[in-house]
This record gives structure tokens, C-alpha cells and sequence, in this order.
């Protein structure tokens, strides 16, 4: 637990986390500092290119084994079953009907490659490694979780599920944008490996911290406004949910990552992504599907509630328990 | 200048409902819309705005079809059956056109 | 399908004024209204452009309301009190509205 | 509020052309129009979107003049003379506007 | 005198000034070049936070004394009070009206930041040491000057500079993007001192230059741009105005910067933030409380006349004043 | 050709092609993934400030000579004269009308930079050095050839040629954003040589290539797309002029360039350059004078079809000839 302060303190006091408050506090003071929106999203296509680009060489350094396909289905796996648990939690902890506990359950079994960089990064700054396939099982982690919310809410018998999910939907969800970038470009790390890294080292390797600076001041300063229009509409319930559930997500991880027997970094990845709650795929997803359910709800919690969390206590607190856990 | 009868239809929809509301104008047979940004705004869901929005996940788009008039029941009742249960706002007003053969 | 007259009242104006400008459309009672980005323009006050914009200090934007008939003038109003001393553009048109429960 | 009869001009346009649209208007003597960035459509011409667009040589614009009816004419004819071998659409419609000395 | 030559005929020569030529004249040939205004605003938030933040590391490093609060304390006495000195120079060489030259004169009070940042990149390549704490002042200087203005409005009795000022506007201003950024990555970098630093520095120090030189030559076509705009409205007396104020704000500084006993560098870059007139913060603050003030005139003065001036050969010329002063 | 099929291998396995066929794929698979038109803006500006500002740095420490002068003539001729190759190869291979053959043959004179970028990095990746002027060279090229498809198209009496050619025209084409960028930085780093370069090298030659990367990623959903749109418009005629006419152009450029007593690199550079197609400047040109013309056929065979061979296959193709040529 000791380590657990002292990293927790290292952490909270990271250019990294000083950003995201910076962010969330300009926010809330309503000063007009914002990113464009397109520079937002060119420097989350830069994310998602550098770290799939990374994981793909550091698995072509390592080959390919039986692990990466193991991992993968658990990932599966854990992504379809984490909406049930979330699910029960929001029945118990809050009174959300059905349909909007269901939409929120489908963001908590989903994840956010955000928090997954910044698992990444807090890794590297303490030298500790981990299986480059992980960035692939992200990838994996990202859809599953949609159906199950669906088939939660047709199960309820409100609507016919299926009818919610048609072609369009589905070509959507697994040839969104994010999926299609961090895949592909594991791939080509995967087939230039080392070479290929050195070619482009200087552009995703040595400046990605200080992009991943930036780009969490600008996730700052939108979870804040979040925060800020929320106001109200969040109730004792639904924070604790938001707290609890990424601790027993993490929780379930630790446990998958231990039995597939991940590295110690492995399994605090897997922890991180089964912790947290997707703020881009499952929203744009559900607006199609569950029009009806509140996104002033499941955005705000996944992303002005458990996305900090896990920024600033969770992932210290999760790399404790993976060092317990691997006896790493 | 000779001008012609015609609709302008607008409509202000989610953006990832826009695929969908396309293909159902296409659908009823129009082939000629333009799509204009939205950068904010606000409705009985609350106040929004494009930038650092909550997520990104959506935003609005509008949506404007320039048709004959007598094409308009049909346009409208295909679009009816995208917004219906979604968020939006659609609009009909009169105005004339050049070139009215485009149409 | 079944349409309801409504106004749709058009204001572009200097992004700086935005806020005021919604402020006080909310203040008149009128909680639907969506902002759309303007690129360029010109007026009394000269031509601009967003891109290479002298300062970027400003730039316009449009907001669009569409309200009940009735409601027109308290929003008139609401938007005369905020853009008489400034510049901008606003215009009033008839318009009808699918779903007219919403406005 | 008292309000004054206007003619709202809207022309959808290729980007490429914009310049000499506007040098058209203001030959014509109009010097208030607004530029809007349109973001995707379907014409005859098929469809398209400003976003991963070939070559980006593109994309549309739309010019909005809101005018004194008694100016309609010249403003169309200006138009014509530009928009006649090109792609676009003109619309009009009636609008009222606040202020009218402005225009 | 000599050593000016020299510096001038260096900064002239260097890529950040020739980046700038090349937009004015890239505007002025009415090419169509010119950058996406997301890309722009991109660009200026990567300069504010990497010059806050290597501020921040800075005074982190010598620790915080006595001389960072008085001079704070003069930077707003300074930005307060050159508004007077700027209307007063007005109404002797322009026949501007009241309220016009109230309003030019606010922003010659504040500063602008793209001026310091390429104060401080001459120093660099000087050689040349200046207190981090620096950039503190800058951003205190922002606002103070826009009171004055109002106050010499109002009291030329036109209407009331009260109501101008509603709470609305005094937020507007204190927490502008800009000021907020420019402070926020000062604490942080204050913070996180050079261990922050060295995670980051790949991405805030080695490719500075470089965008500062892509954003050099945006502003010069945005420069260029309101020049071709404004060609007739600019008298022979604003043009004086644009060129003497500078000098006059540079050696007022000078005093200043001397009495306080700062380096030679930061003798020099109160001179600048004295000398440079603002383009973003104050037009945005006139623009809602003084519409009657034709943008025109204060934007093509501060951005096509002063900022160019101090960029050419202003820099060079205070830099062989502070040499002076200091004796360095 | 040994050495053509391991270069071909090298090339198609490299991080900037694979990206290129990612971007493609996705299109194809209609993922949603695409880059922000500002950030693709953004991109290429940079690529043409770091390209020019290169090749005027290598000018500088080379010296200026007749070379130069004579290789911008020949690159002048060769752009004017390639259309009317590209003309009678159309007529010949498929049915298109005057017009649109004419508006086809324009693109083919003029070039693509990204092309010559992509080519430049395979020089540098073979350690082969090339002419620094041929940067101008690709300036000069830009614009010629527009000329030459509207003489075609006036010839044939459809109407007149010089009506279409107004002056606005002709500034826009000589003034066009890019040119002014490719020269302006080409002087700015001739004027400050390897001391400039010196300076902003970490902005603009260490993360070249993965800029380059990411700009390849959104080329390959530009002509993906491209290609999704125009199934079925584009015959077999046209596509085997999409491939035969960069290998003619190529051909022509070899014997231009060994005349000239280029380097092998030079040589490669200018079979580049006549090989590939416009696909920024001229279809604008085209646009706004023959707006008769299909922008469907040309982009698509311009960016569709030749761009991707030149990327792939052409350019290792190029280099196995140029090397023959030189004998280097
Ligand atoms: N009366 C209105 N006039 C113009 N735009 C509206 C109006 N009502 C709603 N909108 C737009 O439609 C979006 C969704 O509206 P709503 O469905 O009422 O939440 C809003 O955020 C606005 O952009
Ligand atoms: N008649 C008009 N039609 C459309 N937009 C206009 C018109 N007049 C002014 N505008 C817009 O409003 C801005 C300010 O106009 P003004 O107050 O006349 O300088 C212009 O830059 C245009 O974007
Ligand atoms: N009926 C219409 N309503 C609205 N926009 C249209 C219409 N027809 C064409 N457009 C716009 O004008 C562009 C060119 O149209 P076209 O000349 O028909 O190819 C399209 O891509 C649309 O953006
Ligand atoms: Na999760
Ligand atoms: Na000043
Ligand atoms: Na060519």
C-alpha cells in the first residue's frame, strides 16, 4: 500500500494529470479555453496511430503465440459480461428504468483508449513492461459490450432488440473509425517492425507524452463541461456506480489477467480496460440504436466521473494490486 | 428572371442519424440535398455545442432539400419515419428557384 | 402529413455576441435554437473571412430559431435589446413545421 | 417590432467559384452577403462530402443576400451570368427583416 | 549601435522573421495560401502552453523571491497606465475621436504574447538569460488596460463605462483562453519543475521554433491580409502612432525593467510586452462593450503596423537599449 | 531489375505505403475513419514548408549554376509538352470527348507533390542524394500544362480557349496557395542555410516521415473513396492509361534528365514529377474554366489510379531505370 501513495503521488503530480485538472478546472470556471474540434480529433488520430504502430512492433519483436489468442477471447469476453454486472449495480445502487441502466452498462463493459495510454505511460515512467498485443485486445474489447446492452433492453421486452441492430449499425460499430486506425496500424507496426519504428520514431515516440499532454487538457475541459451541464441530473447513485464499478471491473480484470498469466503490465492493462467506460464508440452507437435513453447520463459518468477516477486513483491503485496479484 | 414554385425543406438531426436520414430521401426519390454543420444550440434535450462537447459522440447536422412541391408528401413522410423517434427539428418553407428543370 | 405554421427567424451575428444573444433569447421564454458557423462575409461594415481573419477576434455566426406564431414579437424583442448597437442581420420568414408539439 | 418586406437569396455553389460569385454580387450592387461552409450533398452531379473528398479541389459553399425586393432582378441576373455553366442551386424566398435601412 | 546592426541583420535574416515576410507577402500578392483557422488556433495553443510551461520550470528551478511579486506588480501598473500615454499620442498625431482612441490606446496597454515568444527566442539565440517568472507578467498585463480604455470612454462622458463593464465581460476577460492557459501551464510546469520537463521536452522545446515559424507565417498573412484591407483608412499620423508608441512603451519598460533590477533578458522582454500592442484578447473585450470603435483601425494598427515593427526591428533595437540599461 | 524487385519489396513494406493502402482499405470497407479537413490541410502545409525549405537549404550549400536554369526550362517544357502526349494516348485508348480528354491530359503535365515527397524519402532511404533545386523544378511544373489543355480544347473550336483564361484565373493557378509555399520556403532556406536548418531541423526533418505517414493515411481514404465512387465510370481504356501514361511520362523524364546530367537522384526526381498527375491545383483550374468536364474522371484517374502506382510500383520502377541511365 505504501507503494501505492508514493505512485498515486507521483501520478497526481504528472504533467500528464496537472493537464486533465487544468482542463476540467478551466471548465468549470466557464473560461472559454477549448481545442478546435479538429484538432481534437487529429490528435486522437495521432494517439490511436502511435500506440496500435507501437504494439504491433513490440509483438513482432516478441512473435506471435498462443497467448494474444487467448487474451483476445478473454477480452471478448470480459467486454460482453461486464454490462451484466453494471447492469445489476445500477439496478441496486439507482433507479434508472431499464433502458437507460442498459445504456449505461454498455459503456462500462466497452472501454476508453485514453485511460488505456495513460496505463501505458504510467508503465513506461516506472519501467515495467507489457505484451504489445494488448493495444489489439483494446481493439477487441470495444464492440461486444453494445450487444449486450441491447439484448439487456430487448430482454425487457420494451422493444425488439434486433430490429435495434441492422446492417448499418453493425458495419458502424466494427469499422468505426477508432477500431479500423488502432488495427491497421498494429498491423503495419506488426509487419515493419523495428525498422519501420526507427523510420518514424521521432514523430510518435518521443513527442507522444507531450501530445497525450494536450490532448488530456482538451478531455479535461470537455469532462468538465460535462460536470457543469450535469449538475443535478447526478445523484448520490449514479457517482457511487461510477466509482464502484470501475473498481470491480478492475477487479474482475486483475483475476482474467492472473489466470492468462500476463506480466505484471499485462494485467494492469487489462485491469485498466476493463475499469473503463467508452465515451466515443458506445455513445454514437447507442444515439442510433436506444435513442431514448438519456446521454446526459452515461456521458457524464463515464466520462466526468470514471474517466477521472481512474486517471488519478484508479490506475495507481490498480497497478498495486497487479504488483500483489503477479507478485510482480 | 423566371423563377419556379418550390419547397425548402430543413432539416437539424444528430449527426450519426445523418446516414441514415440521407438514405431515406434518397429513398423516396431526391437526389439533390446539402449538408451544413450545426456548431451548437439548444432544444428540449438541453444546450449543446460542437466543440468540447461532451464526448463527441454527436452534434447535429442540417440537412436541406430544395424540391418541386408536388414531391413534398412523400419527402416528408419518408423523412418522418427517420426522426420519429429521435431528436430534431424539420422545417418547410415556401421559395422560388432558378433553372427550375434541376429538380 | 400534417404541418404547422410556424416563423423562423434567422440572426447572424459577431461570434462575441453569441452568448449575450442566447442569453437572451432563453431569457424570452424561447428554448429552441441551433447556431451555425458563417464562413465569410460582407455588409456595411466591409467584407471578412473566418481563415486569415484580421485578429480572429470575431467572425460571425448565424443562429436560427423557428418558433410559434404567437411568440415572435417577445423574441423580436429579446434579440432587438441585444444586436441594436451592434452589427448583423436579422430576418423573420413563415415556415411549417412537422411535430409542432415541440415548439 | 416592426418589420420590413425582403428577399432571402441563397445560392449553393462550388467552392472554386465562390470568388467570382461574390464579385458578381457586389457588381450588382449588393454588398451584404453571408458565406456558409457546406459540408456534403447529392446533386445531379452524385454526391459528395467535404470530409476524405477527391482531391479536396472542391467543395461547395453557400452565399446568402438578403435584399430589397425591388433589387431581386439584378441580383438574379448577376447570378445567372456566373452560376449558368456550373453546378449549384438558387433558391428565394420571402423573408421580413428587422432594421431595413441596412439594406 | 554597432551590435544592433548586427542583430537586426541576424533577426532579419532568421527563419521566424523571413516565415513572416513570406505570409505579408503571400497576402498582399493575393494568393490564396492561408492556414485552416483550426489549425491556427492549434498552433497558438501549442505556444502558450510550452512557453508557460518552460516558465513555470524555470521559476522552479531558482525558486520564487521578492522580484516575481514587485514585478508583477509593475507589469499592471505598466498595462494600466500606458493606455493614457497611448491616447494622449493620439489625440497629438490622429484626429481619431474619443472613443476610437480610447479604444486603440487599450490595446498598447496589453501585450501581445506572439511578441514575447519571439523576444524570448532571440535571447535564446543570444545566448541570453531572463527570468522564467516572465511569463507571469505577461499575462498579467493582458487586462488592466482594458479598464483604462473604458475608464477614458466614460469619462469623456459618451456613456457610462460602468454598465459597459458587466460581470459577463469581466469573466470573459480574466478567464479568456488564453491568460488561463498561459498560467495554467506555468503552475504546472512550476510543479512538475525538470522532471516534468525532460518527459516532455520533445514535445515543448526541440520543435518550438519550427512552429513558431509555421505560425509566423500564418500571422503574416493574417497581417498582410488586414493591410490590404485597410489600405485608405490608415493616415500618415496613425502610421507615426504605430511606429513611435512601440518605442516610447519600450523605453518606459526600459526604466521600469532597469529600477527592478532584471537581467538583461528581462530588461528586454518588459520592453517588448511594453512595446507590443494586443490583437486577440482586447478586440474580442471591444468588440462587445465599445461596438461604436471601428475594428478596423485598432486591428490594422496593433497587427499590421506595431507587431510587425517590434518583430523586425524593434526586438533588435530594445535588446541594444537593455544592453545599455543593464550594462550587460 | 534484381535490384527493382527488392527496392519494390523494400517500398511496399514501408511504414508510408502500408499507411497509404490502410487509408484505402478503409474506404473501401466504408469505415468511418477520415481525417478533418483542417488537420489534412494542416498536414500538407507542413509537408510543403519542409520540402522547400530542404531544398533551399540544399541549393545553398551547393551553389548556385547554370544546372538550375536549364533543369526549370526543361521541367517548364516537359509540363507544357506531356498533355498533348497524354491527349493523343486518350484518343487512342478510350472515347472520351475533346473536352474532358483535354481536362485529362492537363492533369498528367502538372505533378503531384506528394509523389516527389514520397520519392525524395525513397532517395534518402537508399542514401542516393539529389538536386536540391528540383523542389523549384516541381514549382514550375505546376502550372504549364494547365495552359496546354486549354489550347487542346480551343483548338477544337468548342469554344474559345483565352475567354476561359481570364485574369483572376491566371492568379489564382501562378499564386495558388501551395506554389507560394513550395518557393517561399525554398528561398527562406536558401536565404538561411544549414544555420536555419540547424534551428527548426527537429520540427521539420526528425518527424518528417511520420507526418508523412499520417498525410498518406488520409491520401489513401481520399482515393479510396474515390475509387468506391466511381465503380462503373471507369473503363479499362482509362485505367490502362491511368498506368501506361505515368511509365511514358517517366520515359520522357529519364531521357530530359540524363540530357541534363542529372544525379541519379535527379533523374529519379524528374521521371516523378512527369509521371505523376495533379490533383490539388489543376482540378480547381478546371473547375472554375471547363466546368464541362467530368471532375469524376479525372480525379479519379489521377488520384485513384496513377497516384497509387507511382507510390507503389512506379517509383521503385523509376529508380531501377534511372540507375540504368546514370550508370550511378
Ligand atoms: N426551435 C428550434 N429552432 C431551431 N433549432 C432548434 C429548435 N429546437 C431544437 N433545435 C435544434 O435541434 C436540437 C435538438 O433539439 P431537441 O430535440 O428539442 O433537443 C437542438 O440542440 C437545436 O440545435
Ligand atoms: N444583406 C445581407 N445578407 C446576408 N448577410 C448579410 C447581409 N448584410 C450583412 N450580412 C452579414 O452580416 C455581417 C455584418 O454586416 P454589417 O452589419 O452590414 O457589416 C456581414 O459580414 C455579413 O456576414
Ligand atoms: N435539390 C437540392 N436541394 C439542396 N441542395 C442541392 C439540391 N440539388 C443540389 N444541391 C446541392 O448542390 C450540389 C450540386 O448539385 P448538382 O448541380 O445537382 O450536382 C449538390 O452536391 C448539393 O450540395
Ligand atoms: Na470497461
Ligand atoms: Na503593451
Ligand atoms: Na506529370
Amino acid at each position: 500500500m505504501d507503494g501505492f501513495f508514493a505512485l498515486a503521488l507521483t501520478n497526481l503530480s504528472s504533467p500528464l494529470i496537472l493537464c486533465f485538472v487544468l482542463g476540467v478546472a478551466a471548465a468549470l470556471a466557464r473560461s472559454d479555453l477549448n481545442f478546435p474540434e479538429a484538432a481534437a480529433k487529429a490528435l486522437s488520430l495521432y494517439l490511436l496511430f502511435a500506440i496500435g504502430f507501437k504494439g504491433g512492433v513490440a509483438v513482432s519483436d516478441h512473435g506471435i503465440d498462443l497467448a494474444l489468442g487467448t487474451t483476445l477471447i478473454a477480452g471478448i469476453v470480459l467486454s460482453a459480461l461486464l454490462p451484466f454486472i453494471a447492469f445489476g449495480l445500477l439496478r441496486v445502487l439507482t433507479n434508472l428504468d431499464r433502458t437507460n441502466a442498459a445504456a449505461v452498462a454498455g459503456h462500462y463493459g466497452s472501454i476508453s483508449i485514453v485511460t488505456f495510454v495513460a496505463g501505458t505511460s504510467v508503465l513506461e515512467s516506472q519501467g515495467l513492461m507489457y505484451e504489445g498485443y494488448m493495444v489489439a485486445v483494446a481493439a477487441a474489447m470495444e464492440a461486444p459490450a453494445i450487444l449486450s446492452a441491447l439484448w439487456l433492453i430487448s430482454a425487457g421486452g420494451a422493444s425488439n432488440g434486433k430490429s435495434r441492430m441492422d446492417a448499418h449499425l453493425w458495419r458502424e460499430i466494427l469499422l468505426n473509425g477508432s477500431i479500423v486506425l488502432l488495427i491497421g496500424s498494429f498491423v503495419i507496426g506488426f509487419i515493419t517492425g523495428q525498422e519501420g519504428l526507427k523510420e518514424i520514431s521521432s514523430f510518435i515516440v518521443s513527442p507522444f507524452k507531450g501530445v497525450l499532454c494536450l490532448f488530456l487538457l482538451d478531455m479535461g475541459i470537455v469532462a468538465g463541461r460535462g460536470l457543469r451541464n450535469s449538475r443535478g441530473s447526478i445523484t448520490l447513485g449514479l457517482l457511487a456506480f461510477g466509482i464502484l464499478m470501475p473498481i470491480v471491473g478492475a477487479a474482475i480484470g486483475a483475476v482474467a489477467g492472473a489466470a492468462l498469466g500476463l506480466s505484471t503490465g499485462g494485467v494492469l492493462l487489462l485491469m485498466v480496460l476493463s475499469a473503463s467506460a467508452s465515451y466515443i464508440a458506445v455513445p454514437a452507437a447507442m444515439r442510433v440504436a436506444v435513442p431514448e435513453a438519456d446521454p446526459g447520463i452515461y456521458l457524464t459518468l463515464s466520462l466526468g466521473i470514471t474517466f477521472p477516477f481512474n486517471l488519478t486513483i484508479g490506475i495507481p491503485l490498480y497497478l498495486a494490486a497487479a504488483r500483489i496479484v503477479t507478485g510482480g | 428572371m423566371q423563377t419556379h414554385d418550390a419547397k425548402r425543406v430543413a432539416i437539424i438531426i444528430e449527426t450519426p442519424m445523418k446516414r441514415r436520414l440521407v438514405a431515406a430521401i434518397e429513398e423516396a426519390g431526391v437526389s439533390g440535398y446539402s449538408i451544413l454543420p450545426v456548431e451548437g444550440g439548444s432544444g428540449r434535450s438541453g444546450p449543446w455545442s460542437r466543440e468540447g462537447q461532451v464526448g463527441r459522440a454527436g452534434g447535429m447536422s442540417q440537412v436541406i432539400c430544395v424540391i418541386r412541391p408536388d414531391r413534398l408528401d412523400t419527402l416528408l413522410e419518408a423523412i418522418f419515419s427517420v426522426v420519429e423517434r429521435h431528436i430534431g427539428v424539420v422545417t418547410v418553407s415556401d421559395c422560388q428557384v432558378l433553372r427550375a428543370e434541376r429538380f
